[in-house]
């Protein structure tokens, strides 16, 4: 079974030389710890910059330089600012070739559910539903189960929709799974799980690769 | 050509109680902080803010909330904020929740004389409720009406006499979408130079969008999330 | 009767402090030359820039700064650059204070015909149509009658219309003209002109003003 | 990342017979003169050029009206060019003029992944026919299309190998609204200088939209109407 930092070791695998990539908040923007050697890949913060860099040092700390999560970071060589409407624009034109996003739930039609829980205070959709709606290949990064158990593979989400049949791919503490027309389709095993312990975690329609294996991460 | 104005105080003195206002910035980078503070104690109220978030508790937008000085927000995300929460559950704020590219969208819009825009964020969400769907080319739109505001105010970093702005790093954000959306924009700057001084090549906002501008004082530029490299 | 020149000098009365002008090619470009004392305007050119300059000197001449009738000029203090989107973005939404136009044909609804003559070769309406269809003050800049003496003040457009209804007041070699619901509302007329000159050479609607009175040019 | 190519040539060798291309710049300012160049030596033909003009007689998109490799042109003016002209009235080429505005921001509506847009241009005139009007408060629009383009190509004065670019005066005009909206994007520059050495604060096409850059040589920047102070 894999930790966050598993999960995001393997969606870092799907980087490619020269891609733009949109980490959400969370294990997502773990993932930049992990690119590949020989790989160069530019970071899109929603609020107006391409290419992130690392978080400063004491002396660079900068207000007016900061991610989409309020952090204060700093920018790598080619880096370039940008004003909300163009930012959000070049996700909507499908320019960003990789958005890695959080989930609460997750369907096997690759609905999204992940802005909103009935009951608790309502922050805001923030960027996640033009995201979701624009991305051209969006993949998840979340636990297969929440707290109490419950698969976040569904048929249909319970909770307040965030986009519709959008997400590609989805990586849990579990497996790897793509969106297929037949729904979830488990490619990768983590180290340490079963097969039935997939099916039995997963509430959505699954069906097994033929091809499935373990993941090297 | 006399755009100038002395100060914040000045700027806004003919905000109405009631009307509706567009405030620059993200989480509290690159917000109007001089005009804030003028709003809060100028004492105007049963204002409509369109904003992408709301402050904290105590800087920004939160002030305004503080004074209970803000009838409804319009934002895409509000954040951790204890009073917000507090007058939105007791009824007292009315709130509006927009997905952000829809947001900075619409500002884009107004600027652009585009009555409306067609995005697909929020197709098939609670967002999409009550609005048209179209579809283009085998995907689902939803139609978007550009912002009314009777006054954008933003933050620049640096500006001329003539209105033109330059903004700096991630500090720009909404801010040039909005100078261009207002009936009457304001723009504070932290530096203000005769008109000339700036590279005409490089303006992000130029000046035709900027009613009134002002040099600010004493920004505090307050950081949310204070992340270091270890 | 007025010359071109006299046209253009009338026209810039209209000029007010601070105003936003954008002037079309011909006689609008003259009304730049009789910007009164004490007033200052700001020249907008379509192909992207704000604070038109004078033309410029031997060693100034710039190939990448020209303006919408593609000649070289210079720029103003406080003048800037933009792309052609934005340029008609600002036009769109009524933020250039004052547009001066030539035309071929006006009506008395305040339809203007000013891109095409059916049977000459074809070169486009270029910045035209958006600028009629969408600036908040348009004043044209003409002749009353054409060549062979027909007025250009009608009831009706027989060329290809520019657009509908976006006139608001005509200056001519006859007089100034306002479009209101009555027609043409003749307010001033130029020296040495008679009111029944300005009669017989107009087609459409035409009132007189009660407070008519000679042009001050 | 790697962007950078060596000249026209190796930037433009797949274009095919019978694409769509958007070329940059207003009369024959701020025109990617290089690729033009070497669209003429590769012979490719049956395009659809859009570009604001179609240069004159012996240059800019002229030299490609010359050859015969144009079959349809969508421009807002084509202005003086006498080979247009007589190829137009023999109708071996095909001409779709639209409002400067409305071609800016067709190309607009591509780089910011919005299927159409409203402007008033072109309403109650011949541009209106087949096109559905839409009234918002009063105020009648046309819906207009984003333009699909398989290539844009511009000419920027500074460029990085990360493919930002920066534009000089108005010589900016289309070129970073094409930038935006080709499905592959061509750069040309003056300039091209390792990332890092543009101020990220400057840039007006963030790299993502540039598919390929590569530094130009030889530019003539022909003026079309050089008029002087007297």
């Amino acid at each position: 079974m894999l930790d966050k930092f598993g999960i995001a070791k393997r969606i870092a695998q799907e980087l490619q030389d020269g891609y733009y990539v949109n980490l959400g908040i969370g294990i997502p923007t773990l993932v930049a710890n992990y690119v590949p050697e020989g790989v160069e890949v530019i970071l899109q913060s929603e609020n107006g910059l391409l290419g992130i860099g690392p978080f400063p040092t004491e002396e660079q700390v900068d207000a007016d330089l900061i991610n989409a999560g309020k952090q204060t970071v700093t920018t790598t060589a080619g880096s370039s600012f940008f004003d909300s409407a163009l930012s959000f624009g070049m996700i909507r034109a499908g320019r960003v070739d990789l958005t890695v996003l959080g989930a609460m739930e997750v369907t096997d039609r690759g609905d999204i559910a992940n802005w909103k829980v009935p009951g608790k205070m309502v922050k805001g959709m923030g960027g996640a539903m033009d995201l979701v709606a624009a991305a051209k290949n969006i993949i998840v990064a979340m636990q297969h189960t929440d707290r109490e158990g419950n698969s976040k593979l569904l048929s249909a989400c319970t909770l307040p929709i965030t986009g519709l049949k959008c997400v590609r791919k989805v990586v849990t503490n579990l497996g790897v799974f793509e969106i297929t027309p037949d729904g979830f389709l488990c490619t990768e095993y983590a180290p340490g799980v079963t097969i039935e312990q997939i099916k039995a975690a997963t509430a959505g329609r699954l069906t097994i690769s033929p091809g499935v294996r373990e993941m090297s991460v | 050509m006399n755009k100038v104005v002395s100060n914040a105080a000045e700027a806004i003195k003919d905000i109405q109680n009631g009307q509706v206002l567009m405030l620059g910035g993200f989480g509290l980078c690159g917000i109007p902080e001089n005009c804030i503070n003028a709003l809060v104690k100028s004492g105007v109220k049963d204002l409509t803010c369109i904003s992408n978030n709301a402050g904290v508790d105590d800087f920004g937008i939160g002030l305004m909330l503080q004074t209970k000085q803000v009838k409804k927000m319009i934002a895409s995300y509000v954040g951790e904020n204890a009073e917000f929460e507090r007058q939105l559950l007791s009824g007292e704020l009315e709130v509006e929740l927009i997905p952000q590219g829809t947001l900075a969208t619409r500002c884009m819009a107004a600027g652009y004389g585009m009555p409306a825009i067609f995005t697909p964020a929020g197709v098939g969400t609670e967002v999409a409720e009550g609005k048209e769907v179209r579809n283009f080319k085998g995907k689902d739109y939803l139609l978007e009406h550009a912002f009314e505001a009777d006054f954008a105010i933003v933050k620049a970093w640096k500006g001329d006499t003539h209105g033109n702005l330059i903004y700096k790093d991630t500090a720009r954000n909404f801010n040039p979408l909005m100078a261009m959306a207002g009936k009457i924009t304001i723009a504070e700057v932290e530096e203000l130079v005769p008109a000339g001084q700036l590279d005409p090549n490089q303006i992000h906002t130029p000046g035709i969008y900027v009613t009134r501008i002002f040099q600010g004082v004493n920004y505090e530029k307050r950081i949310e999330q204070r992340t270091l490299r270890s």
